[in-house]
């Protein structure tokens, strides 16, 4: 009877209500194709075998069914030629998978060159956005369409995760380090960006949009509203504010290096290890400075940890890298 | 099978001298070293453990059906789904099958008369119960937040709930898994009965052992995670706190180098049970032995090889994500090869279905789809858009729960009579296990489609357009409650009310089958003496006949 | 409860407990059963020397820093007590292997536990009591401010986790060690029969080796000589 | 078997190749042999010289003072599982931690380059 109402119950809602259900999500971003691509060959796969395997039990179930109490099956030796078989197909299919998402996932992970920047800072329990141009939001993301655009983020406090399904993009956004992760969006609207590792109470609320926009929208939409500075403008406030200043002179004649011409490029650091100087690196030189000391300079630098806040520290790392470009004036 | 052939058999149960009438009072079963009442101990306790990790469950379904929440605030909700996995991993996953049918069976399967360390067999039953003490205490006095993951530094420093006292359940449980792994390691290794060499035993000890390694190699880097959480928790010194230079990913490699392995703990011992089932009912020997053999330990070590793939988006490199990759799919293979000779094994047999078998076929076909989702979430580029959400909740739903829990339900109902000496009314059983296998499909499959969709894993209220699927799957919930109830109280039922079973009513085949039931303490009169090959189903009635 | 029912079945010496067969059965089952346990222990303290490996590369000179504020010379003294206490311990195995009086078991076993607590006296009084002294003890008792102070913490957030666990499996084979004492003088070890001795003895041994890389590894990082590089 | 008897002189002698042992390493740490680095990763030649020898001495006690040598097949079996899994997690920790700071390189792409052309 229980199993009756469970099937009745079961059919209506089949009938009813499936029809509403999307079999899959929205699909706005370059890599949304491929990561479907995939996921339906995989789903082909799964579903081959599984038919199998049933239609095989049941096959045998029924035609092999015990007959008598009395009856013998007959005594039947492994099979090598056969365990060779289903032995080697599971593998080849295994082989050919990790190399298709394998390469899948490469090309997902390695954001263009020329992708524009925008920098997230996960906090219990909400999104902090910034764009290069200044511009600041709350859980909200608005992005140009079909251009490429690189998230870089970072949390003030536990693990979380910038999840935006209809673009098939995740990654974690750790306290104390910088994640990345990008997309080019294909298709206008607005999409959920959800928090997709638990952090905490709030963690189903740490929801927002992405809104998706014509390049000419997302431009009206940028210069709209009160005038911004830029995140580098407001880090050269804030650099000269914390007096980083007084020491990295730019004419090199301070107690710290130039960071005139600095970044972007390798630099060889007092032990001996050669680094790229990149957001990372310029982080770890605002909140452990002593891990890395440039040779030739005193390790005098004083720690900022707890006085500035991630955003602060991202303002700074604009700042640093906007006078990347500029020439280096010596030693 | 074997010389241990006597007239006991017709004694009636009840006047022959057992393990359970061998004395009496609650005194002789707390300080028994009998490894058949340590088994009915640890079934006691790990069912009071499961009904309320799964009481959990129910008040979370009924809290989903709702998209802003129907039932409770966030802060329970979440304090649910920790429960619910702290209790259902640790306290009855990991030690169902190794703990209950392991202890009843590993001596008897190989013809011993115990354990090798008996005593520490029951100091593994206290240790874990102090350990369930503790995380009971935990959840009554306010419970848990952290899921059951324990993930740093939101685990170590930020939430506000009863770390402690559920993270030293947890470490003090591990140490009953570590000890019933190496009494398990060493009583397989030394006390076979002469002639039970490794190529005859039943593939259910193979099962054991790879478990077992598993147990003894992976439980004490958990238990050193969970340790250093306490003590960043207590002493705030930074071991995974970023702001004085640690690394909260180092934990998450901790814990996954155990918890990845547990969830071979929780599948092995039940493909070992799967084995014993599906060669019994359908009157054959196994296909392939020493494939499903080898496969077990296969499983058992490639499992320490693919942690990385539950870090696949949260900061760890690509390049160890393109190792464990790799790996992950190779233990796709070893788990395929089990399920083709499963299938074989029917083939041309003479097939019965009672109700162990429903559980066990429905094993097959439930482990089969779980494994084969289990390939979405070893591929890269798939995984991303996946982990975190629903998907990844049906998959392990699908092993743990379809796989792990159907084998120990099969296993309990095929040895419940030689436990108890009882048979249970098995129209109801296999109701029971059609119950069971609809409501559990009913209540996950929905959760795979969720998860595609995008609906992130606990989340106590969610955006309205995921409400049909999460209903499907509550209602399912429901169904699926009420399978695991009816067996409780048949089973229960069955102990005082059941017929008397006989020593061998299945007519299966096995050292344990050949001794009285229930079993007397010192499981043989005779050691016996071993001549043939496990599953001798076919030569066997020839001899005999 | 069928104990003595089986010893008489099988007309064993009392040592035999009923679910083995046969004496040689018993002792493999319980060596194996040790050396099970101390791989159990590999991995348990693994798990911190995997913890330790991936912090010294991320912060090298920081640990370089701490490193030469622990004194050396404590550590290599410890490093000798414990390999004395290794021999005593093998030549305690050897007397009851080789039949000697229960007087050479004891008195081996007790110039064991004499080096045992040297050991722990030399950890306990001379180090951690100055470590305390200097503030170097995280969670406690850190004052220290010079420079890389956060890897310090971390550093000897690890020596004293390390140096504690390491101290407790010292005291527990002390524990072992006392009651092997008991045990010797009850005349329980004979040529036949000295399985629990050469069990602990492997435990003790274990607990040697944790200490011959904890040795390196906390006391002589990056070497001990100027700054660090 | 375990009833393999170990002469006291080589107890003995195992005794003092410890202690020497532990001298040298100890001596070791006051020479500077610096650094080599190649690529990415960077060898201290100290660290690499006192694991060395702390390996040894190791081996020595394992061998000797814990029978090692004169042991079952079984017992060596269960010696080097223990380490062989020590060594599964701390390379496949290593893959990931170690490798964690290539992504910021622009040519630790091209590294992967042969997944994305075949």
């Amino acid at each position: 009877m229980m199993q009756a109402g469970a099937a009745s119950f079961g059919l209506s809602l089949t009938a009813g209500l499936f029809a509403p259900i999307p079999i899959r999500p929205p699909a706005a971003s370059t890599i949304a194709e491929g990561v479907d691509k995939l996921h339906f060959t995989l789903t082909g796969i799964t579903l081959f075998f599984t038919v199998i395997i049933f239609s095989t039990i049941f096959y045998f179930m029924i035609k092999y069914r015990r007959r008598s109490e009395d009856e013998v099956p007959p005594e039947i030796e492994k099979n090598l030629p056969l365990e060779i078989v289903w032995t080697a197909i599971p593998t080849l299919i295994c082989f050919v998978l990790f190399f298709w998402s394998a390469r899948l996932y490469i090309r997902n992970a390695r954001p263009p060159n020329a992708s524009t920047e925008i920098f997230v800072v996960g906090k219990q329990w909400m999104w902090h956005l910034q764009h290069p141009e200044g511009v600041r939001e709350i859980n909200e993301l608005h992005v140009p369409l079909n251009t490429p655009i690189k998230l870089t983020m970072t949390s003030e406090d536990v693990i979380h995760d910038f999840y935006i399904p209809a673009f098939r993009v995740k990654k974690d956004v750790l306290p104390g380090r910088y994640t990345s992760l990008w997309f080019q969006a294909t298709k206008s609207g607005t999409y959920h960006i959800f928090c997709g590792q638990y952090c905490g109470e709030g963690h189903a609320n740490m929801i927002g949009w992405v809104f998706v926009m014509e390049p000419s929208d997302y431009a009206a939409w940028l210069s709209g509203g009160a005038s911004h500075e830029s995140m580098a403008q407001a880090g050269e406030r804030l650099f000269t504010q914390l007096g980083c200043v007084t020491c990295h002179v730019a004419d090199n004649t301070g107690r710290g290096p130039s960071l005139i011409g600095l970044y972007g490029k390798p630099e060889k650091l007092r032990s001996g290890e050669t680094r790229i100087v990149d957001e990372a690196l310029v982080r770890q030189a605002i909140v452990f400075p002593n891990s890395v000391i440039l040779p030739n300079y005193p390790p005098v630098m004083p720690t900022f940890q707890g006085q500035i806040n991630e955003e602060q520290v991202l303002q700074l790392i604009a700042y640093v890298k906007s006078l990347g470009t500029q020439e280096r004036t010596g030693k | 099978m074997s010389t241990a052939v006597a007239d006991i058999h017709e004694v009636p149960a009840e006047s022959r001298v057992n393990y359970l009438n061998a004395s009496y009072g609650i005194k002789s079963w707390l300080f028994t070293t009998d490894h058949k009442r340590i088994a009915l101990l640890y079934l006691a306790s790990i069912t009071f453990m499961f009904f309320i990790g799964g009481a959990a469950a129910v008040l979370m379904r009924i809290h989903l059906i709702e998209p802003q929440g129907a039932l409770v605030q966030p802060e329970t909700y979440n304090k649910l789904f920790s429960m619910h996995g702290v209790v259902m991993v640790f306290f009855f996953l990991v030690p169902s099958i190794p703990a209950t049918l392991g202890n009843f069976l590993v001596p008897m399967m190989i013809g011993a008369r115990d354990l090798a360390f008996p005593k520490l067999n029951l100091i593994s039953w206290y240790i874990y119960i102090t350990g369930a003490i503790f995380t009971l205490y935990a959840m009554i006095s306010g419970g848990v937040d952290t899921g059951w993951t324990f993930y740093t530094p939101f685990s170590s420093l930020y939430s506000q709930t009863h770390v402690i006292a559920t993270a030293l359940g947890v470490f003090i449980t591990g140490f009953s898994s570590i000890l019933t792994g190496l009494n398990f390691i060493v009583t397989i290794h030394k006390m076979r009965a002469p002639g039970m060499t490794w190529f005859r035993l039943p593939l259910f000890i193979w099962a054991m052992y790879a478990t077992s390694v598993i147990f003894i190699l992976g439980t004490p880097v958990v238990a050193i995670a969970i340790f250093l959480v306490g003590l960043e928790r207590i002493f705030h010194v930074g071991i995974f706190d970023p702001a004085v230079g640690g690394d909260p990913l180092l934990f998450q490699h901790l814990f996954w180098f155990y918890s990845h392995p547990a969830v071979y703990i929780m599948i092995l011992p039940a493909m070992g049970v799967i084995s014993e089932l599906v060669t019994c009912f359908s009157k054959k020997r196994i296909f392939g032995y020493s494939i499903v053999a080898f496969s077990s330990m296969a499983i058992a070590i490639i499992s320490f090889l693919v942690w990385g793939h539950h870090m696949f988006v949260t900061g760890q490199s690509v390049y160890a994500g393109l190792i464990f990759s790799a790996l992950s799919f190779l233990v796709a293979i070893p788990s395929a090869i089990k399920v083709f000779n499963w299938t074989s094994t029917l083939y041309r047999g003479s097939i019965s279905y009672e109700a162990p078998m429903l559980y066990a076929l429905g094993f097959i076909g439930l482990f089969t789809m779980g494994g084969l989702t289990g390939l979405f979430l070893a591929s890269l580029a798939t995984d991303v858009h996946l982990n975190g959400t629903y998907f990844i909740v049906a998959h392990f739903h699908y092993i743990m729960v379809g796989g792990a829990v159907m084998g120990y339900l099969g296993g309990i109902h095929f040895w419940w009579p030689k436990i108890t000496g009882r048979l249970y009314p098995d129209a109801w059983a296999r109701f029971a296990a059609l119950v069971v296998f609809v409501g559990f499909n009913l209540t996950f499959f929905p959760q795979f489609m969720l998860g595609y969709l995008g609906m992130p894993r606990r989340y106590a209220v969610y955006p309205d357009e995921f409400q049909v699927l999460n209903v499907m799957s509550s209602a399912g919930a429901s169904i699926l409650g009420v399978g695991y109830l009816i067996p409780l109280i048949y089973l229960v039922w069955s102990m005082r009310y059941g017929p008397a079973a006989g020593p061998n009513p299945w007519g299966a085949r096995g050292l344990e089958w050949e001794t009285p039931s229930p079993p007397p303490t010192e499981n043989f009169e005779e050691i016996p003496v071993v001549t043939e090959e496990a599953y001798n189903y076919t030569g066997a009635r020839q001899t005999a006949g | 409860m069928s104990e003595h029912s089986a010893q008489m079945v099988h007309g064993h010496s009392p040592a035999l407990v009923h679910q083995f067969e046969t004496e040689d059965q018993q002792r493999e089952a319980g060596s194996l059963g040790m050396w099970l346990f101390l791989a159990t222990e590999v991995m348990f303290f693994g798990g911190v020397f995997m913890a330790y490996i991936v912090y010294r590369a991320l912060h090298l000179p920081d640990f370089i820093q701490g490193s030469h504020m622990l004194d050396v010379k404590f550590g290599a003294a410890n490093t000798a007590v414990l390999i004395c206490s290794s021999l005593t311990m093998a030549l305690a195995i050897h007397a009851a292997q080789t039949g000697k009086s229960k007087s050479t078991i004891i008195t081996y076993l007790i110039l064991t536990m004499i080096l045992g607590a040297a050991f722990l006296g030399i950890k306990f009084t001379f180090e951690w009591t100055s470590d305390w002294r200097e503030g170097l003890v995280p969670g406690f008792h850190f004052t220290y401010g010079g420079p890389y102070a956060s890897g310090v913490q971390l550093f000897f957030c690890f020596y004293f986790f390390m140096t504690g666990l390491h101290a407790l499996h010292m005291i527990t084979g002390l524990g072992l060690l006392t009651t092997l004492t008991v045990m010797a003088s009850r005349g329980r070890f004979r040529a036949e029969y000295f399985a629990p001795l050469e069990n602990s003895g492997l435990y003790w041994h274990f607990v040697d080796i944790v200490w011959i890389f904890l040795f390196p590894l906390l006391y002589l990082i990056g070497g001990r000589f100027g700054g660090g590089h | 078997m375990s009833g393999h008897i170990v002469p006291v002189k080589i107890y003995v002698a195992v005794f003092f190749s410890l202690l020497i042992l532990t001298g040298l390493t100890t001596f070791a740490a006051y020479i500077d042999m610096g650094m080599t680095h190649i690529g990415h990763f960077t060898i201290d030649w100290n660290t690499v010289v006192a694991l060395a020898i702390a390996v040894t001495k190791m081996l020595l006690v394992v061998l000797f003072f814990m029978h090692v040598k004169y042991s079952p097949g079984l017992t060596r079996l269960v010696v080097v599982a223990g380490f062989f899994w020590l060594a599964i997690m701390v390379a496949l920790t290593l893959s990931d931690e170690l490798t964690r700071g290539w992504e910021g390189h622009p040519k630790a792409w091209s590294t992967l380059l042969p997944f994305l052309h075949f």
